[in-house]
């Protein structure tokens, strides 16, 4: 990987290991494919490495004496530790759970529900998708906690002096997302973790847009907990990851309860499995687990340097095409280096829905709505946007699309 | 690009550029504000109700053409209605939206041209957004007019 | 379908639609996999289902308003018709959850923190799955109320005079599993039903081992929450189902939280989607619910009437090739009206775990441990047994298969 | 069937039907507990330390082939070691069962004849049950006679 990092990514060859980017749509010259913020497609070498499972050795996982069950659960836990590795992170604290949304559910209710109390303070930030909101607001309304909002800067960054202010002694939880899905601002997660730690706080790094598309380093960020989930990095639907500091989860009560988290059951009660174990109940999502893997060993050969360097070139391109439309306007940071490449707008007179439905016909997929972040929609002003998202196989030839679509948009709703 | 003309008929934009019954009626007899989470569109919808007929009848907000489009007709077509047919013309809209029955032009009006929208599942809570309000609308003038004489 | 009841399954002929069953293992001629209630195998259209959803029209769900985004929610909500329709429940009481035991977590987390109080009762049976009983275990320890096991008679039916002799003012909530997957049994669960309600319980029927294997009419059971599980029904890992009572829905605030459960977010606070959503967070498991969608039309097809009809046949020879064997124990109802094609059973003087072992020399697959019953295993003295169970594929091969294999597992390990 | 040759080799049959080191210490320097989740085993250890050395040391407890074999062989190979190399011995037989080191016969006596189990990763628990409760229950006896005295 050392070396992969000064070559250029081939976004082309990559696309060509994409079978739905190939096969073209009816009414359309292929597919641009702009929305992979909301999820990613799938190289042939996932699907494969899924279906291989369950037409070769598809049995129950962790229990089975028989060789097919064995070799099942050496694939499953193979693609627990490449997921680890790709984020740096030790196996025994990768958790698999069924999207990121679970994974941070799983510590608002085992951690929130027990722990927290009136007075205390959850403090997420006002771009913070909403699974990363209605969690705690959830749990604040069961315990008694408050929840609070950091405000942004004009330019959409985190308002870094603000949130210095609003950490306390109150403050139990700081929960962040790494790179915002709406605006595409990087946030400085090394740092609000250790601020929050400085305070005593708990981190849950919200990392479902980052891991994806660029290195991603779960030890050296620190935080106590960090998510992500499968489908947005070449993995299948179906599966997510909570990377969660060893220590903490050897301290936490279990969330779900049943087979596999268990070491004893009694009519008593019961003790609980080994960490990441303690934290699966019920059969894992095992065929999602080796997909995940590799798509994991996928990100990891082309190199997540890589993928974020190719992600910054079409990030500019994008802008560039966007700002070429009269009556465009873009959100977040303009700064590249600041910024990932899932970028939202707005086009006067257009409705995002119109622009969605009217891109659509060209081939162009596009997202049109609020993305999940509706604090973040007030915030701004906005009802909803339109955002166009990259990955690894976007080309410059997906942006020009766009932007000609863009062009031929404005033209037929007869924008000003 | 058939699928584009056929969503997006000439009535359709005319409405969405010019929208008809658009505003806020002030002493409404009932008045509803609904929003659709997909998109975030909000609808605010105030009718007048005079011997159980609909005699004014404004649709507020921002959203998309379907949208707009959409309430601007309704306004046009249950204007002058009793409040049983207006529910029947909803009833009638609901079904068409669902790809249930095919839509008849006499009850519709120039909301007739939205019917391409069924086939768009996404954009099917776009045009029903304000023709839900109104039935939500008579349902709580009914309420209201029950308890409260 | 109506007519289809009346002619016998051909199980040579539906096995040949299972890619694995075909594919001879290394050092076996043939596999003879008899651990269907730890996880089905897959028929090739549930696989390509999942494939060709992948490859044709992989996109995020719900929310986008281009073509591809509509038609993946189109072929993701068919599934959920399909899997309603399978159980006669109304599909917007039927949710999708990760598995069987996420769906039991969903109850005990979102209902039962909620709602339970110190000194109320849940009842479960000395013959639930870990999945049915240590949820409700942690639910107590967090809320102060108890947990109570209703016994079991000699021959491992359900003590249904016990049973009405627990229930009471304080119960709860009764949550009994409908057919033991250690046992085979198959309990009464719309006698149960009513009698909960006629105390005014609420009901958890785990439904995870008759929803595959016999018709389940959830509307006919009447309970308000029934779990089930993808996996072991010829669908896809990953995810499960909680077929609950509409109403009951509508009055219970979320479990979990986060994108797609929203109807808005503020700062302030969050209202919730309609159900089922309000209780789906994140991006569901989309290929997995296309592919649970075509096993539940497979199953459907086929005819649910029709496999128990021919599982009732397995069960019967295997029992009697068991009886077969010398030293060899069955547990549990012997009367195949009254069983379902799971069947446990120790050997004198070999340990399960060699007999699993021996077993797979022979290309035969079984399971061996406690099944995630260990209460159940404890009640009958036993530390784990060996399970040998059927499924529509299962044909007299296979039973002739474990019966010829075990005759060589008493003479390898020289048992008395 | 190689492969069951292989992993249930003669001399661990034979101490699977010919149990060494069965039973209880009465008066034992330590004792442990130990259980496999997966299949419900049980394993008790009892040892009697003498001048930091392993006088007596018995195994009880139910289990298949291979747990109960392992556990004979542990007996006798750790009888009469001083506690340090008994950990140095678990230590090498934890590493094989993992297959990251190959069997040592100087240092693993019959227990050698294991060597085959690791490619069953569902055995290694099995395998490694009494000889994972040696160490611990080591570890409570340093522990104890810390603190105690
Ligand atoms: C009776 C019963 N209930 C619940 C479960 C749990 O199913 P899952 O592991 O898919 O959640 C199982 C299977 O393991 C089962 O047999
Ligand atoms: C920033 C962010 N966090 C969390 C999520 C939730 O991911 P999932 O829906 O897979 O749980 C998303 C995507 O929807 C996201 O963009």
């Amino acid at each position: 990987m050392g070396d992969s990092t000064h070559t250029a990514l081939d976004a082309r060859a990559i696309r060509a290991e994409f079978p739905i980017l190939s096969s073209p749509r009816p009414g359309a010259d292929g597919v641009h494919y702009l929305d992979s913020a909301a999820t990613s497609q799938k190289p042939e070498r996932v699907l494969d490495a899924m279906d291989a499972y369950y037409r070769e050795t598809n049995a129950n996982v962790h229990r089975g004496v028989y060789e097919m069950a064995a070799e099942a659960t050496q694939r499953f836990e193979a693609g627990r530790d490449a997921v680890a590795r790709l984020v740096n992170h030790p196996r025994e604290g990768t958790i698999f759970t069924k999207n990121a949304t679970e994974a941070i559910n799983l510590v608002a209710w085992a951690w929130g529900v027990r722990e927290l109390r009136e007075g205390d303070e959850v403090l997420v930030t006002m771009m913070e998708h909403h699974s990363n909101t209605v969690p705690w607001q959830i749990v604040a309304g069961i315990t008694g906690a408050t929840v609070r909002f950091c405000p942004l800067t004009p330019e959409g960054d985190l308002d870094m002096d603000a949130l210095r202010a609003m950490l306390g002694d109150r403050t139990r939880m700081v929960a962040v997302v790494h790179v915002s899905n709406t605006l595409g601002t990087i946030n400085p997660v090394e740092e609000i973790v250790s601020m929050a730690h400085d305070v005593g706080a708990l981190t849950m790094v919200d990392a479902t847009q980052s891991v994806p598309h660029m290195p991603v380093d779960a030890t050296a960020i620190g935080s106590d907990f960090l998510a992500f989930t499968g489908h947005k990095m070449c993995g299948p639907t179906g599966i997510g990851v909570l990377a969660a500091q060893p220590g903490r989860l050897e301290d936490m009560e279990p969330f779900l309860g049943g087979g596999e988290m268990i070491s004893d059951v009694t009519t008593e009660g019961s003790t609980w499995n080994d960490i990441p174990w303690k934290f699966e109940a019920g059969t894992p999502p095992i065929a999602e687990a080796v997909g995940l893997g590799e798509a994991a060993r996928f990100l990891g050969e082309i190199g997540p340097e890589r993928i974020r360097s190719h992600e910054m070139a079409i990030a500019q391109q994008m802008l560039d095409a966007l700002d070429d439309i009269p009556g465009v306007t873009v959100l977040g940071p303009r700064d590249i280096a600041r910024r990932g490449a899932s970028v939202s707008f707005t086009l006067d007179g257009v409705h995002p829905h119109d622009i969605g439905q009217f891109l659509d016909s060209r081939g162009v997929c596009v997202r049109a709505g609020h993305h999940c972040t509706k604090p973040l929609m007030r915030h701004l002003g906005v009802q909803s946007t339109a955002r166009a998202s990259a990955y690894l196989y976007t080309t410059d030839e997906d942006i020009t699309a766009l932007h000609d679509a863009l062009a031929g948009c404005r033209a037929w709703f007869g924008a000003p | 690009m058939g699928g584009l003309d056929d969503l997006y008929q000439q009535l359709i934009l005319d409405h969405y550029r010019n929208r008809r019954g658009r505003g806020r009626i002030e002493g409404a007899s009932a008045s509803v504000h609904e929003h659709n989470p997909v998109c975030g569109d909000e609808c605010y919808l105030d009718i007048l109700v005079e011997d159980d007929r609909i005699t004014d009848i404004r649709a507020d907000g921002d959203g998309c053409s379907i949208s707009q489009a959409a309430a601007s007709m309704l306004t046009e077509v249950a204007r002058g209605k009793d409040l049983e047919s207006a529910l029947d013309l909803v009833e009638h809209f609901r079904l068409v939206m669902h790809g249930d029955v095919v839509p008849d032009e006499d009850i519709l009006g120039d909301a007739v041209a939205l019917g391409g929208v069924a086939k768009y599942p996404v954009r099917v809570k776009c045009a029903l957004l304000s023709w839900l309000a109104l039935r939500e609308c008579i349902a709580g003038y009914r309420e209201a007019t029950a308890t409260g004489g």
